[in-house]
């Protein structure tokens, strides 16, 4: 088992190595070579999933698998490095190794033609293997190593086209979002390291329930790896840089934003269940809810297709954190895996979209493409009643029931406001299909050189489209074998609630999922534009509010980003002028008296006296002043001196 | 070894003045070459004389016709200030080159040395007052000698004026302490000081004065005004011998006197160190003055020569800090601190002849005394530049310069009483003297070569010169542990008169 | 007419003792020291400075007088017009010096070396 | 042990910048830099001849011991004596001295002004700092200091930019005023105690504590003596108030004086404070903690934030060393075995990671000769392999995983924080700030589209070998240091435990007692 984990992690590593330094030389500029890198990976991530199954699991604890080795020593307390597979290790590794091949294989048409071709594929690798990292690791900070690791690689993706300044800013505001996440993992890191001196998750998890972490800590640290979530899962405060980062190329979208990295904070969460109290599981939960609601709210408005996904991804993670503050671990998981298969189906279905429009992105200039885009229509159409959760047929239906159902159980009034998000989803996405697909073409230019895409781009949209719709059932009731363990261990700590299936839940979420579709059929297929604008009208205000993304934007630049610049140059200047200036006298006079000007007196004499510097050179003035070569001055003061000491010592 | 012998020195270099003037008379007008050699050979014999003594077993130090005591100490002086001379000399040869100086230059020289030597072994008012006076009036008419020169007359009578004024109050003080002590002899002053004549109001007043005097000789505040106007105006050579010399003989004197009014009886008495201030004791008096005395000079000879743009009133002023560091050590009149003073003395030799010397070849080539003549000299003359650097950084007291030991053994005797502050302001004035010593370096080598500069040219007979000062201060920390334990072994027999 | 000064008593003006020639010495030498500051000319200066030695001079006699130590004082003393003697001379022919480069002497004008 | 090897690295930099003046003068260019650069690569060799020596010697040696000593009278009258001697913590620096010195000999390739007085002097400043970290004397400890400091001076006011002799002439002040206090430590220390040797000290210090009996009040003596000592310490590290002379030094100094400047001699500050003020003075070291604490914090967000107004790139560069070596001083107050370990990490790896920025500087420098970040742009694209090593260098100073920076970084705050939980909060405010500013600088010179001058490749060709073999080792350390941690940290892990252990401990129960 050991060595196929190793497999799995070097084989894309070695793919970026050989990448970065031979890429632009191979032929084909090396994509066959990262596509094999990912590829074998995959092979063995399947294997492992079929061994998992068959209940083989790699503890890193026991010594007998070796998984573990020293890394650094502090007098008697070892921090180590390991690998740790279980179910819930071995589902993240078959969906990220099965959604970046096909985003490999995806990229190689879509990117065809890119100046830095080979570049985009080694990031790729080098993507691929930072995930990897962070889901196979066995201890906290491994994980966070790997969480870093691809914040850095999707900074380098998401600013790919580096020469123009729009995917720059998107990058470095997505890397420094992420960042003030990352904060709070260090503060969690902190809190756990100074109680149980180990990051190794068993001793964490054994401490939480053995009272070895006091519940103010636990509290705390576990709220500060849901900030590090939210960061990089792109939740409420911090969501500003999701949709900026669509300005990277789509399949980067494809493999980052929908199915992978953005999952790595519900992984996270899930993974150091455990350590969640009460409390911060509310936090989650609620935050989860607001941002499934609000994210749909703006994707309402959006008239870029891959901002509309964007904020669709979102909005579903908020509902996984919904699920995961109910304490419906298992569903949330079961969401995350159907979630990565049609929110990347549909992100590849937009890429081939933008491809045939020649990089049009604009909704309102397509419609009616249907017809010229027949296999990536019906694979897109799929994909949205996956995610509008269409009853029985769909994976999203199952996974999204659950969750729903966890919510009724534990929280009923966030129960209330998934359903209305599962309303908003199914309604925003039935207007995004609407607007492409259906109807009359709005821009006859685009729809003439609409042309279905080749098949290397077609074939993951079919692969994914199978899954999206085959994950729903129990293939192999893979959900007992690997969900159900891992949460067993979680309830052992005794924070996950048993969650039966009622069915006035079920139902409920039916007729949800049928009225968002109903109401976007309605609304977005058959109603005439002008009458369609009237109903708009109303909500005016709100969709510009919604447009605009409620303001965040521009709020964090006015609250964050402006006094953090204007106190930065405050320091500046003081720095220059004020604790300088204590002892620029000297340094300032040397380089004028340096200089040899002859203003050396001017300079001195009325210049602006500054620190302890200044008050020595005005000493020496001083000083200088009393030599006034006048003879008759220098023996008064000699005898004004004996006067003066006279008269002190007849005082004393 | 009677009387004549502990005289040997004074008496050669009298004889030497005689054979000078004889010379330089009987030389028709002409300024025969053999003038240099006689002082020369004068000065030679009295320090060969001294050195013998000192190596030798040291015969019995007593008082010589109840005027002098030719004790270690006063041969220490002798032979310090015969060197002085001896390169004086040897500075104004080499210096001036073409006008070579007349008779009356080495006969005016060699008196001064027998007068700083006598200052040394001084134990009666009289003998002090006239030893105190010759090197006075030697200097006055030294500063003046280039008769044409406005600013050398300028400074010679501010010298002479300031001088007198001072000696004047030094004799009215000196006269109350005749009456106090009853007797011209500083012993009989030690006596009275023991039976309580210090208890008497006068008797502060006429220590004061004679301070007075002796501030004047070692340029201590507050008269020290005279210093860099007379440094400025007089010949480098002379300027150097003043600054070395008459100071180091002031430094004798003062503590001859300090020695009777009952420092050491203070000490000895073991009521700790002479410097608990203002204790009501004649001590403590005579102690606070001093003390005051050094930390005013040492400041104010730091911050003036911040703002000098000429060398040699920089030179002036640096030579006024380290008379405020030397009066440190006598303040705190310990064993250790009076050791520390004489090897400091030693490190101040040869620095200040170096830097006078050094500097007279610089201004003399570049025509003018301020600090723009040194423009790019680094590059021009890359040997001269590299021993001035090294004297300007051994005064500063960076290591592993000759400087940086004076300083580092006078601050440990210092830090040993226990006057922690006192240490760290000495020790952040020589922080502070980093900024000036460093503005020659900043014009030799910082401000790049000047190509328009006139080349400097060095005579061999300077190079040779600077060379041999400025070996000591580079090499000396090798051999730096027998002249400390040496200069143990040459206390002044104090308790004049046991 | 009486005039005050005979009231005065008799006893202090029959027996001269030593504070009398010291307050007089302290007079002489508070001359000296005004004459000093006062005088611009260079000569002037040298008038109070002997002023000042003189003053010296007529404590040393005095405490000789009253004082056990005998004939010190006296030798002390001529020895200190000697060198008075000297210093003056000197001082003369510096001044002639400068007098020869400046035509005048006086003192406040010689400020050439300053700073 | 007889053997003299580390005489023998003292000497070899010392031999080697005579031997440059030696050198003829019409060929004075090229010679004496060959001179240089084969006296460095002698240096390293025998360093690490010296970790293996040390290495044998480790087994044998009990804990506070020193390996490979050499002990000779020099000055009989004042009991100073020729005492050199190597623990884990000096043999970790003078490795990285030695190295960092190859990239800066290389670096100085071309210089012209008077090369022979360059070389000379840039070899006597390797032989001051490699002496300061074996001087086990405190007298031949100052001697080396201010050896030091000397070619220095020179070298920053000679070769340096338009101000140098303002900078020059500010970091000699600076530190003189500074090393003038730690005098008055050391002369008090021998005059109470006769004794100038390192070992000798720490014993007492440890045992009854320094002046104990000899002066009244030997507390208040002890803490002022700290004080002096941290304060000199403290203007080398540069702590905050202090700092100011790091930024004009910097943005004078030619780029190999830079390198090493920032490279090493900013570390003699963090080795002073291992070696002498905290063992000399454990009691001390405890009560003033918490007024470290906050100068250390102060350092790294007040750095950060100034290094985020900078157009200067090497000014910006300059700041953000003084914010890195905040940790340092965060990590070692902290007293923490792993609080401890980042902070002389963080030293190894701001060794290395900070002459490599300086370096990249340095190269456009070079070619653009001016240094302002807004009228870069888009460098990546004119010189990509320079690009590639830029970004490198950057994210390894930010602190990136899998990089030296962030070992240091972690290891720093894990320990801090286990005594000062809500101070150190603050410093991970640094984090972001870093990431801030340095992904702008990254952004505004080396990204977006490039300006029509930095195009043609004849005034901007792409990085040089000779400039390649200066990066390339330094960027191996640091990614090197950061997969493989235990490496480095093995070599000084044991003896800087052993050193912290005895300062808590006595620091501790003297806290208590009073």
């Amino acid at each position: 088992m050991l060595n196929l984990a190793l497999v799995i992690v070097l084989a894309p590593f070695v793919g970026f190595l050989l990448q970065s330094a031979f890429g632009r030389r191979l032929p084909r500029q090396g994509d066959w070579l990262t596509i094999l890198g990912i590829g074998a990976s995959f092979a063995a991530a399947v294997i492992v999933f079929g061994r998992v199954l068959g209940g083989e699991v790699l503890d890193a604890a026991d010594p007998a698998a070796n998984a573990r080795w020293e890394w650094m020593r502090f007098g008697e307390v070892v921090w180590n490095v390991g690998i740790k597979i279980d179910g819930l290790t071995a589902v993240m590794l078959f969906v990220v190794t099965l959604v970046a091949f096909l985003v490999h294989v995806f990229s190689s048409a879509y990117m065809h033609g890119d100046p830095k071709y080979w570049k985009f594929f080694a990031w790729l690798q080098m993507f691929s293997t930072s995930m990897l990292i962070l889901v196979l690791a066995d201890n906290l900070l491994v994980l966070f190593i790997g969480w870093e690791l691809v914040g850095l690689c999707s900074y380098k993706l998401i600013g790919f086209w580096s020469e123009r300044q729009d995917p720059c800013n998107a990058a470095r505001k997505a890397f420094i979002t992420t960042r003030i996440g990352d904060l709070g993992m260090v503060v969690a890191l902190m809190l756990i390291y100074s109680q149980t001196k180990s990051f190794a998750f068993e001793d964490m998890f054994r401490a939480a329930s053995t009272g070895g972490l006091d519940q103010q800590v636990r509290t705390w640290a576990s709220l500060g790896l849901f900030m590090a979530a939210m960061g990089k899962s792109a939740q409420f405060p911090l969501h500003v840089w999701l949709p900026d980062a669509m300005e990277g190329p789509t399949p980067v979208s494809a493999l980052i934003h929908a199915a992978t990295m953005v999952a790595a904070g519900v992984y996270l969460v899930g993974r150091t269940f455990p350590l969640f109290t009460d409390a911060s599981l509310l936090v989650v939960a609620s935050v989860g809810a607001v941002t499934a609601v609000m994210a749909g709210l703006i994707a309402l408005a959006q008239n870029d297709i891959k901002k509309v996904l964007a904020y669709s991804t979102v909005s579903q993670l908020g509902f996984m954190f919904l699920g995961l503050g109910c304490k419906a671990w298992h569903a949330a998981l079961f969401h995350l895996t159907t979630h990565a298969f049609f929110k990347a189906l549909m992100f590849l279905g937009s890429g081939s979209v933008i491809h045939a429009c020649h990089h049009e992105q604009d909704m309102r200039k397509m419609g009616g493409l249907w017809r010229k885009l027949p296999i990536t229509g019906t694979t897109f159409f799929i994909g949205v009643l996956a995610i509008a959760g269409f009853p029985f047929v769909t994976s999203g239906f199952f996974s999204k029931d659950a969750i729903l159902a966890g919510a009724w159980h534990a929280h009923p009034a966030l129960f209330w406001i998934g359903l209305g998000a599962a309303v908003l989803t199914a309604f925003y996405m039935f207007r995004l299909f609407a607007m492409t697909f259906l109807g009359k073409p709005k821009d006859e230019h685009v729809f003439e050189h609409a042309h279905e895409s080749p098949f290397a781009m077609t074939l993951p949209l079919l692969v994914l489209c199978a899954l999206s719709v085959a994950a729903g059932w129990d293939l192999f009731h893979w959900h007992s074998k690997l969900l159900d363990p891992v949460a067993a261990g979680a309830t052992a700590a005794g924070s996950i609630g048993h969650h039966e299936h009622s069915q006035f839940v079920m139902y409920l979420a039916i007729t949800a999922g049928c009225v968002g579709l109903g109401a976007g059929l309605i609304v977005f297929r058959a109603m005439a534009p002008e009458r369609l604008a009237a109903l708009k009208r109303p909500f005016g205000g709100l969709e510009r509010a919604f447009a605009r993304k409620f303001g965040f934007d521009e709020l964090y630049r006015e609250v964050i980003l402006r006094p953090a610049y204007v106190l930065a140059n405050v320091l500046a200047w003081t720095d220059r002028e004020g604790v300088d200036g204590a002892v620029n006298g000297i340094g300032r006079t040397a380089a004028s008296a340096a200089r040899g000007s002859g203003t050396i007196d001017r300079v001195v004499v009325d210049g602006a006296v500054r620190g302890t510097g200044a008050v020595i050179l005005a000493g020496g003035d001083g000083v200088a002043r009393t030599q006034s070569g006048r003879i008759r001055t220098y023996v008064a003061f000699g005898i004004a001196a004996v006067a003066l000491i006279l008269i002190l010592g007849r005082i004393f | 070894m009677t009387a004549v012998s502990a005289l040997l020195p004074t008496i050669l270099l009298t004889a030497g003045i005689l054979a000078v003037l004889l010379a330089d008379a009987v030389g028709k007008g002409r300024r025969p070459q053999v003038l240099p050699w006689i002082s020369g050979a004068a000065l030679v014999g009295t320090a060969a004389v001294a050195i013998v003594w000192l190596a030798g077993a040291r015969g019995d130090d007593r008082i010589v016709l109840g005027a002098l005591r030719m004790d270690a100490f006063a041969f220490v002086m002798t032979l310090f200030c015969a060197v002085a001379g001896l390169v004086s000399i040897l500075a104004t040869l080499v210096g001036d080159g073409n006008r070579r100086p007349g008779g009356e230059f080495h006969a005016l020289v060699l008196a001064a040395v027998v007068g700083m030597s006598v200052l040394g072994a001084a134990v009666d008012m009289v003998t002090l007052y006239l030893a105190f006076e010759l090197v006075s009036i030697t200097g006055y008419v030294l500063v003046g000698m280039r008769r044409g020169d406005r600013l050398a007359n300028e400074a010679s009578l501010k010298y002479v004026l300031f001088g007198a004024v001072s000696s004047g109050l030094m004799i009215y003080g000196l006269s109350l302490l005749f009456g106090l002590a009853g007797g011209t002899s500083l012993e009989a002053l030690r006596v009275a000081v023991a039976q309580g004549a210090g208890t008497q109001p006068v008797f502060g007043a006429a220590v004061l004065l004679v301070f007075a005097g002796f501030a004047f000789k070692i340029s201590a505040v507050p008269f020290h005004f005279w210093a860099p106007d007379v440094y400025q105006g007089a010949p480098t050579a002379v300027a150097g011998f003043l600054s070395v010399a008459s100071k180091a003989a002031g430094f004798a004197g003062l503590i001859r006197v300090v020695d009777a009014l009952g420092a050491t009886a203070q000490r000895a008495a073991g009521t700790g160190t002479v410097l608990r201030w203002l204790d009501g004791s004649p001590a403590g008096v005579v102690a606070t003055v001093l003390g005051v005395c050094a930390v005013l000079t040492m400041t104010l000879g730091n911050l003036g020569a911040c703002r000098q743009n000429d060398l040699k009133r920089l030179l002036a002023y640096s030579s006024i800090a380290q008379a405020g560091y030397m009066l440190m050590a006598v303040t705190m009149w310990t064993p250790d601190a009076l050791a520390s003073l004489v090897f400091y003395l030693v490190t101040y030799l040869f620095m200040n002849l170096a830097a006078f010397l050094l500097a007279g070849i610089v201004i003399r080539s570049a025509g003018t005394s301020s600090l723009d003549g040194l423009k790019g000299l680094g590059y021009r003359n890359p040997w001269l530049a590299g021993t001035f650097t090294v004297v300007m950084l051994s005064l500063t007291g960076i290591p592993p310069m000759f400087g940086f030991l004076g300083k580092f053994v006078l601050f440990a005797s210092v830090l040993s009483e226990g006057y922690l502050w006192f240490a760290v302001i000495g020790l952040l004035n020589g922080a502070i003297s980093l900024y000036y010593y460093a503005k020659p370096l900043l014009r030799m080598y910082l401000d790049g070569p000047a190509p328009d500069a006139p080349a400097v040219r060095v005579s061999p007979g300077a190079a040779v010169l600077a060379g041999v000062l400025v070996l000591p201060v580079v090499a000396f920390f090798l051999a730096w542990s027998p002249l400390a334990t040496w200069t143990k072994s040459v206390l002044p027999t104090l308790r004049i008169g046991s | 007419m009486t005039s005050p000064v005979l009231h005065l008593p008799l006893a202090f003006l029959q027996t001269i003792g030593l504070a009398h020639f010291l307050v007089v010495g302290a007079v002489l030498f508070c001359a000296g020291i005004t004459t000093v500051l006062a005088r611009r000319n260079a000569v002037g200066i040298l008038i109070g400075l002997e002023l000042i030695l003189n003053a010296a001079n007529l404590n040393l006699v005095a405490f000789e007088r009253f004082g056990p130590a005998p004939l010190r004082g006296t030798v002390f003393a001529i020895f200190v017009l000697a060198v008075a003697a000297a210093e003056a001379a000197i001082a003369l022919a510096i001044v002639l010096n400068v007098f020869d480069s400046r035509d005048e002497i006086d003192v406040d004008e010689t400020t050439a070396l300053k700073g | 042990m007889g053997s003299n090897l580390l005489s023998l690295t003292f000497l070899l930099p010392l031999a080697g910048s005579v031997l440059v003046l030696l050198v003829p003068k019409e060929s004075a260019g090229r010679a004496c830099r060959w001179v240089n650069l084969l006296a460095t690569l002698a240096t390293f060799v025998a360093t690490l001849a010296v970790w293996s020596g040390w290495n044998a010697a480790k087994a044998k040696l009990l804990p506070g011991q020193y390996a490979l000593t050499e002990d000779v009278e020099w000055i009989a009258a004042f009991g100073i004596r020729y005492h050199l001697g190597v623990d884990g913590v000096s043999v970790a620096l003078l490795l990285l001295t030695s190295f960092v010195s190859i990239g800066a000999s290389m670096a100085s390739w071309n210089v012209e002004k008077s090369a022979k007085g360059y070389h000379s002097m840039f070899l006597l400043l390797l032989a001051g700092m490699v002496g300061v970290f074996m001087a086990l004397d405190l007298f031949l400890f100052y001697l080396f200091w201010e050896i030091m400091l000397l070619p220095m001076y020179f070298l920053i006011g000679i070769w340096g930019g338009p101000r140098r002799q303002y900078a020059s002439i500010k970091f000699f002040l600076y530190t003189l005023a500074g090393s003038v206090l730690m005098l008055a430590g050391i002369v008090l220390i021998w005059i109470h105690h006769r004794t100038f040797q390192i070992p000798e000290i720490v014993q007492i210090a440890q045992s009854t504590g320094l002046f104990e009996g000899k002066v009244d009040g030997a507390a208040t003596y002890r803490l002022l003596c700290f004080i002096g000592f941290f304060v000199a310490f403290a203007i080398k590290v540069p702590l905050f108030p202090f700092h100011t002379w790091l930024p004009d030094a910097h943005v004078e100094a030619p780029t190999p004086i830079s390198m090493i400047l920032a490279g090493v001699l900013l570390k003699m500050g963090g080795y002073g404070l291992i070696r002498m003020a905290y063992p000399f003075f454990p009691a001390a070291a405890v009560t003033l903690q918490y007024w470290i604490v906050g100068l250390s914090l102060a350092s790294i967000v007040y750095g950060a934030l100034v290094a985020m107004a900078q157009t200067d790139f090497k000014k910006l560069v300059a700041y953000s060393s003084v914010s890195h070596m905040g940790f340092v001083t965060l990590g070692l107050a902290s007293l923490t075995p792993e609080g401890s370990n980042g902070a002389m990490y963080m030293m190894l790896a701001h060794g290395t990671i900070s002459p490599m920025l300086f370096m990249l500087v340095g190269v456009i420098y070079e070619r653009a000769h001016h240094r302002d970040i807004d009228r870069f742009g888009g460098l990546a694209w004119a010189m990509p392999r320079y690009g590639v090593l830029a970004a490198f260098g950057i994210f390894a100073s930010l602190g990136l995983p899998g990089l030296s920076g962030f070992i240091a970084e972690i290891t720093v705050f894990l320990g801090s924080f286990d005594r000062f939980p809500r101070l150190t909060l603050i410093a991970t405010l640094g984090m972001v700030v870093t990431a801030a500013y340095y992904l702008i600088t990254l952004q505004k010179v080396y990204l977006g589209d490039t300006p029509a001058v930095y195009q043609d490749k004849a005034h901007y060709p792409d990085v040089s070998p000779r400039e390649l073999w200066i990066l390339l080792p330094l960027a191996a350390v640091t990614l090197l240091m950061g997969v493989l941690p235990g490496l480095a940290m093995e070599i000084y892990r044991v003896d800087l435990e052993g050193i912290v252990k005895g300062v808590k401990e006595v620091g501790d129960a003297i806290a208590k007692v009073k």
